[in-house]
């Protein structure tokens, strides 16, 4: 396994560095953009997270651990997730029902940016739950597979 | 409140506590005294197992150290109570302290199960690894019979049930009357098979020889009971006599019930005298001319004899003979 | 304002498992303060529903996003509380609740509580969010959370290999059942274009049954089967329940099973209700029969205290199966108040052997013993589910099974099906048997002598004490008044079963339901009445006779000053040995029934090579069940 | 017997498989129903141009929210299942 993953690769490095603005500037729109164009919350949620592989990839693991903070990352999915579920309650405290789309006709027309009421809103808290899931759940299988290698060295 | 003293005296007097004391303790006699008689002895007075009764009660009670020591005590009590409520159930020809059908084969084919898991958890909880043995064996015997016993029993439901209303009856009520009207269950020719099979399953029930493999004294010390004495000892003892005259009490209303007499205290007799030709036929012919069995071949007697009758029964009662 | 109560309750379950999961990282009396307030607010709120529902009659349809019908098309997701619904949905939230506040000392020896906590709210809120839905893809979703949180909590002691081992086995079984159900629910929508349980409803009523509807029905009732853990497809319940902790024993028992269990009702029963239910009887009726007599077999065969009982929730979720699958209105009746039942006491004896795990360390069967004397109320309070479970009257199994004796009875006296007094026949016997195997639990646990290293062995704390203390008094009060249980809890969830039309009406409107139901709704009649036996008198009696005996005792029938206590040294309160020196000897319930098990040696070596351990054979059996299922529809079903 | 189970089991589900393919063929081809007033009428419904984030997070918002649960369910299992345990891993 180790044998794969060189480290100090100058090309896996650079690959990673270019990548990783892409990913996240690309994963970033497709999260926003998700009531305009294909795409939504999930699909950009893991674009997202392969910024944490990428890191990973290039930098080898002590750096992936000293740049994101698993407990943080945890965290910000639990806050994702009550956020979705608050968006999904504002429909009550409007007087509808639970998952009403109360702020659809109080945000711009719709093809703007900000239209669509909660769509949006829940479109982000996914985008930002799943992007933060899924990096936790890279850094967990992270933190498996250097257990491996120093048990296999 | 009249009410309340009616069942007051129906629980403790007449078909409850009381009598069925008296009964068991002289069933007890009787069959002792039948047993030795047929093995040629004299025998031991009628009344010798009522005097055994008086003595326990007036001896010691030891708790062992191991012993759970409220379980241990109330274990033969909670036998005891559940033993006088099956009597409360079993009408006597045509008197029954309910008016409506309220008694229940399945109740009773349940309460019938609680004195032997009192003796279970009684014997479970004196610690004594004679007892484990004993318990084990016990409840083995449970799972032999209960096989027989409950085909028998719907059987006899079956049949009831298709000549009154053509629905299922459960009740027991229902049982004597069709008796009642259409004499005993017995002279039924389809139902001779299940009559045999619950003659059967009566000795394991009450624990006699040669199915009495959870009390064997020779080998397991009388198993449950080897660390009772003093009065628990003496209730489980009465438990044993009353449970031989509930036993034949139930097969006598199942079986051989007619429509009596319009005297209440002649169909006790009755009653009375046919449980002992039952406890005769059943209980102490067996006793006196087997020895007893291992535990492995009484589950599988009772498994394939009894099961067998009992299911022949029900063939001929679903065939509507 | 009724009509949010619901999907509020569905939702304070999952909420508190993320605030637990934020604030409740540091503090532990912070986070049991969120969970005990959920799962409270959720009870709270689930009771509030009691009355509008079940005493009301209302039934309660709720749309997400006010997405009501258009045109006659359910174009939204909609929650629909019915008295079925409510039925179950009580069942789980006293459930969690109890499981939740059980767990506050329970796992307090386990680390990483933080996670277990936020998991356990998971299947909690999913569970109560699976009764509550009206809507089948909603139904899938739900189980899906259910079963990762199921196969997390399993996982939870990953100190121990056996944990590990069922997790995995859980996840590939539980797995393969979730595909069913999802393409199940696929094939539905490719047939109806609307996943609205009413509303498939409505549309099978005048619909014939092509082959894409019994397809799907097949599918989804082999992955049902799985949820709730019928034979064949059980084979991962022992190991699962065994390894997770007590706590969620208990919930899989109380919840995740009857999920499954629910899930079969309302698709039998509601959604296809206009199928040709006899032949569906017969398969259900079979299915149960097989469940309950393999269950407690195995059972019998156990030497695990938790294996035991797994096996045990196995054969009684048989008995549920046997009797909703009469499809009377008694074997219903039955059959939901043995669901009821086996919550309440396979809960509590999930949590007595939680309590004998924290105490001792162990639930290994043939190392336990003598533990009455250290821990009394656990064991007085096992007595009670013991005798629950084996239906010794007064107590609640007892009710449950004679309902489910007399439906089989009475159903075989109808059709006049000798098959049915079978199944009488072998219900009758596994009561027996659960009897059977409690009484060698007894005497292993909590009877005979106490070995050596258990000495410090103490009653477990008051908090872990209360649930179990609440269960049992459940128990007992589900036992002494069944016609309460039965006036207010069963009668209207049987009715509610039986009144496909009016679950259309009140979700589609009236409109809709007159035009699919043209000659009318029809109106169950519940024309069972506890007759016969009133066991409200019969407590009377045995209470009377309590009071008698009770002063014959004291009045020196046991002769209270000649009971002499062991704590002096005398060698008469020694256990007898013959007349040898005592020594520790204790009968272990390994093989307490050999001569039950000698005669049956043939029977139960197959058994022992069909849970052979090996998942792929497990997965095969679950597609064979789905197989046979199916050829049962295609051929049999008109 | 397994191998049998195994043949059986998959020829049956195959078959079946088959025939209810066939009788889905059949099965009118124009899409109607829920999905039909769905698309139709998701503009001025949501105002959002997406009509599939539209239905994802308005219509059927309430098995988004189930469905992101699922994710954070799996997740905290994973972290659940992978800590280090009691007598550590």
């Amino acid at each position: 396994m180790d044998k794969n993953i060189k480290v100090k690769n100058v090309i896996v490095k650079t690959a990673a560095d270019f990548f990783m603005p892409i990913a996240l500037i690309f994963g970033l729109y497709v999260i926003l953009h998700g009531h305009l164009s294909p795409g939504g919350g999930f699909q950009g949620g893991v674009i997202v997270a392969a910024a944490v592989v990428l890191v990973y990839l290039g930098y080898g693991h002590e750096t992936t651990e000293n740049v994101f903070n698993e407990n943080l990352l945890k965290k910000s999915e639990t806050f994702a997730a009550i956020m979705y579920a608050g968006f999904a309650f504002l429909g009550i405290f409007y007087g509808a029902n639970f998952c009403r789309n109360v702020l659809a006709d109080k945000m711009g027309a719709a093809g703007e940016l900000f239209s669509s009421g909660t769509i949006f809103w829940m479109n982000f808290s996914v985008g930002f739950k799943v992007l933060t899931g899924i990096g936790f759940l890279s850094l967990i299988f992270f933190g498996l597979l250097k257990e491996k290698n120093n048990e296999s060295k | 409140m009249n009410n309340i003293l009616q069942f007051l005296f129906y629980i403790l007097i007449f078909p409850g506590f009381a009598f069925c004391v008296v009964a068991g303790l002289l069933i007890a006699g009787i069959d002792r005294k039948l047993v030795a008689r047929m093995q040629k002895r004299i025998g031991p007075p009628i009344l010798q197992p009522t005097y055994d009764f008086l003595k326990l009660l007036g001896k010691e009670t030891i708790i062992p150290r191991h012993a759970a020591r409220k379980v241990y005590l109330a274990a033969p009590v909670v036998g005891l109570l559940s033993l006088v409520t099956v009597s409360l159930f079993i009408p006597i020809f045509n008197f029954s302290i309910f008016d409506k059908p309220v008694a229940d084969l399945i109740v009773i084919i349940y309460l019938l199960t609680i004195p032997g898991v009192a003796l279970i958890i009684g014997g479970s909880a004196s610690g004594s690894p004679y007892a484990g043995v004993g318990i084990s064996r016990e409840m083995v015997a449970i799972l032999s019979y209960e096989l027989p016993l409950v085909i028998v029993l719907l059987t006899i439901g079956r049949k009831v049930g298709m000549a009154l209303d053509g629905n299922i009856t459960f009740s027991l009520k229902a049982i004597v009357d069709y008796q009642a009207q259409y004499g005993p269950m017995i002279a039924q020719w389809s139902m001779i098979p299940a009559a045999i099979a619950l003659l059967l399953v009566i000795p394991c029930k009450v624990g006699s020889l040669p199915f009495d493999i959870a009390e064997a004294e020779i080998e397991i010390c009388e198993g449950p009971l080897v660390e009772y004495s003093g009065p628990p000892l003496g209730i489980f003892k009465l438990n044993h006599a009353i449970k031989m005259f509930i036993m034949t009490s139930l097969f006598v209303t199942l079986f051989l019930s007619g429509a009596g007499t319009n005297f209440v205290a002649l169909n006790v007799l009755i009653q009375f005298a046919l449980a002992v030709v039952v406890t005769f036929i059943s209980i102490s012919v067996l006793k006196a001319i087997t020895a007893r069995l291992r535990v492995e071949q009484t589950f599988k007697f009772y498994w394939t004899y009894p099961t067998a009758l009992a299911l022949l029964s029900l063939v001929l009662v679903w065939l509507g003979l | 304002m009724t009509n949010h109560l619901p999907i509020i309750a569905i939702q304070v379950l999952f909420l508190g498992a993320f605030i637990s999961g934020l604030v409740g990282y540091k503090s532990n009396s912070l986070r049991k303060f969120v969970i005990f307030l959920a799962t409270g607010t959720s009870l709270v709120l689930t009771l509030m529903l009691f009355k509008p529902v079940m005493m009301e009659g209302q039934i309660i349809s709720y749309w997400m996003g006010n997405w009501v019908p258009v045109s006659d098309w359910a174009i939204g997701i909609g929650l629909e509380v019915d008295q079925l619904s409510l039925f179950f949905g009580l069942i789980v939230t006293v459930t969690v609740f109890l499981g939740a506040i059980y767990s506050f000392k329970y796992m307090s020896k386990d680390n990483g509580q933080d996670k277990y906590y936020v998991v356990f709210m998971m299947l909690a809120g999913s569970v109560l969010g699976f009764v509550f839905t009206g809507d089948l893809f909603n139904m899938y979703v739900m189980i899906e959370i259910m079963t990762f949180a199921a196969v997390g909590l399993t996982a939870f002691r990953n100190h121990k290999a056996e944990s590990i081992e069922a997790a995995f086995k859980y996840l590939v079984v539980g797995s393969i059942g979730s595909s069913l159900i999802l393409l199940g629910t696929v094939v539905m929508y490719a047939q109806f274009k609307t996943l609205n349980l009413a509303q498939i409803t409505a549309l099978l009523n005048n619909a014939q049954h092509t082959p894409v509807i019994l397809f799907a029905f097949a599918l989804m009732i082999g992955g049902y089967a799985v949820k709730a853990f019928i034979v064949p497809c059980h084979v991962v319940a022992p190991d699962a329940y065994a390894a997770a902790p007590s706590s969620v024993s208990m919930l899989f028992s109380g919840i995740v099973n009857k999920a499954g269990i629910y899930g079969m009702i309302r698709l039998v029963f509601v959604v296809f209700a206009s199928m040709n239910l006899p032949s569906m009887q017969f398969l259900l009726v079979f299915l149960g029969t097989i469940t309950m007599f393999i269950g407690v077999t195995m059972a019998l065969a156990q030497s695990d205290f938790k294996r035991l009982l797994a096996f045990h929730s196995i054969s009684q979720i048989g008995y549920v199966l046997t009797a909703i699958g009469l499809s009377t209105i008694l074997g219903l009746t039955g059959g939901l108040y043995h669901a009821l039942n086996h919550t309440l006491f396979k809960g509590l004896l999930f949590l007595c052997a939680g309590a004998v795990l924290y105490s001792t360390g162990t639930t290994d069967l043939n190392k336990l013993g003598g533990l009455a004397k250290k821990m009394p109320q656990t064991a007085g309070l096992f007595l009670v589910g013991a005798f629950a479970i084996s239906g010794i009257p007064p107590f609640n199994g007892f009710v449950s099974k004679w309902l489910v004796y007399q439906g089989t009875f009475a159903k075989s006296m109808e059709t006049n099906n000798p098959g049915y007094v079978f199944v009488t026949i072998v219900a009758l016997i596994v009561s027996v048997m659960t009897l059977a195997s409690f009484i060698k639990v007894t005497q292993s646990v909590f009877f005979g002598q106490l070995p050596k290293e258990f000495e410090n062995a103490e009653e477990v704390p008051l908090s872990m004490r209360i649930p179990m203390w609440i269960l049992a008094a459940l128990c007992l009060v589900a036992g002494i008044l069944p016609t309460a249980v039965i006036d207010y809890l069963i009668k209207p969830a049987v009715l509610a079963i039986k009144s496909a039309g009016n679950y259309v009406a009140v979700m589609m409107g009236q409109e809709y339901a007159t035009k699919i139901y043209t000659e009318g709704i029809a109106i169950p009649k519940y024309d069972y009445a506890m007759a016969g036996w009133n066991p409200t008198s019969w407590l009377i009696l045995f209470g009377v006779l309590l009071i008698a005996f009770a002063l014959v005792a004291l009045t020196g029938g046991f002769n209270p000053r000649h009971i002499v206590g062991a704590e002096n040294n005398n060698a008469k309160f020694d256990v007898f040995f013959s007349g040898e020196a005592a020594e520790h000897s204790h009968v272990a319930g390994n093989d307490l029934f050999w001569g039950l098990k000698h005669n049956l040696k043939g029977y139960f070596h197959f058994m022992h090579d069909v849970h052979n351990g090996v998942v792929n054979d497990y997965a095969l059996m679950v597609v064979s069940t789905t197989a046979l299922v199916m050829l049962y529809l295609f051929l049999l079903v008109k | 017997m397994k191998k049998f189970m195994t043949f059986f089991s998959l020829t049956v589900i195959l078959v079946t498989g088959l025939f209810v393919m066939k009788s889905m063929a059949v099965l009118p081809a124009t899409y109607d129903g829920v999905a039909k007033i769905l698309v139709d009428t998701t503009i001025e419904r949501t105002r959002a141009l997406n009509a599939v984030t539209a239905v994802v997070f308005d219509s059927r918002g309430y098995d988004t929210l189930g469905e992101s649960f699922v994710l954070f369910t799996a997740i905290s299992c994973s972290a659940a299942i992978l800590r280090k345990g009691l007598k550590g891993r």
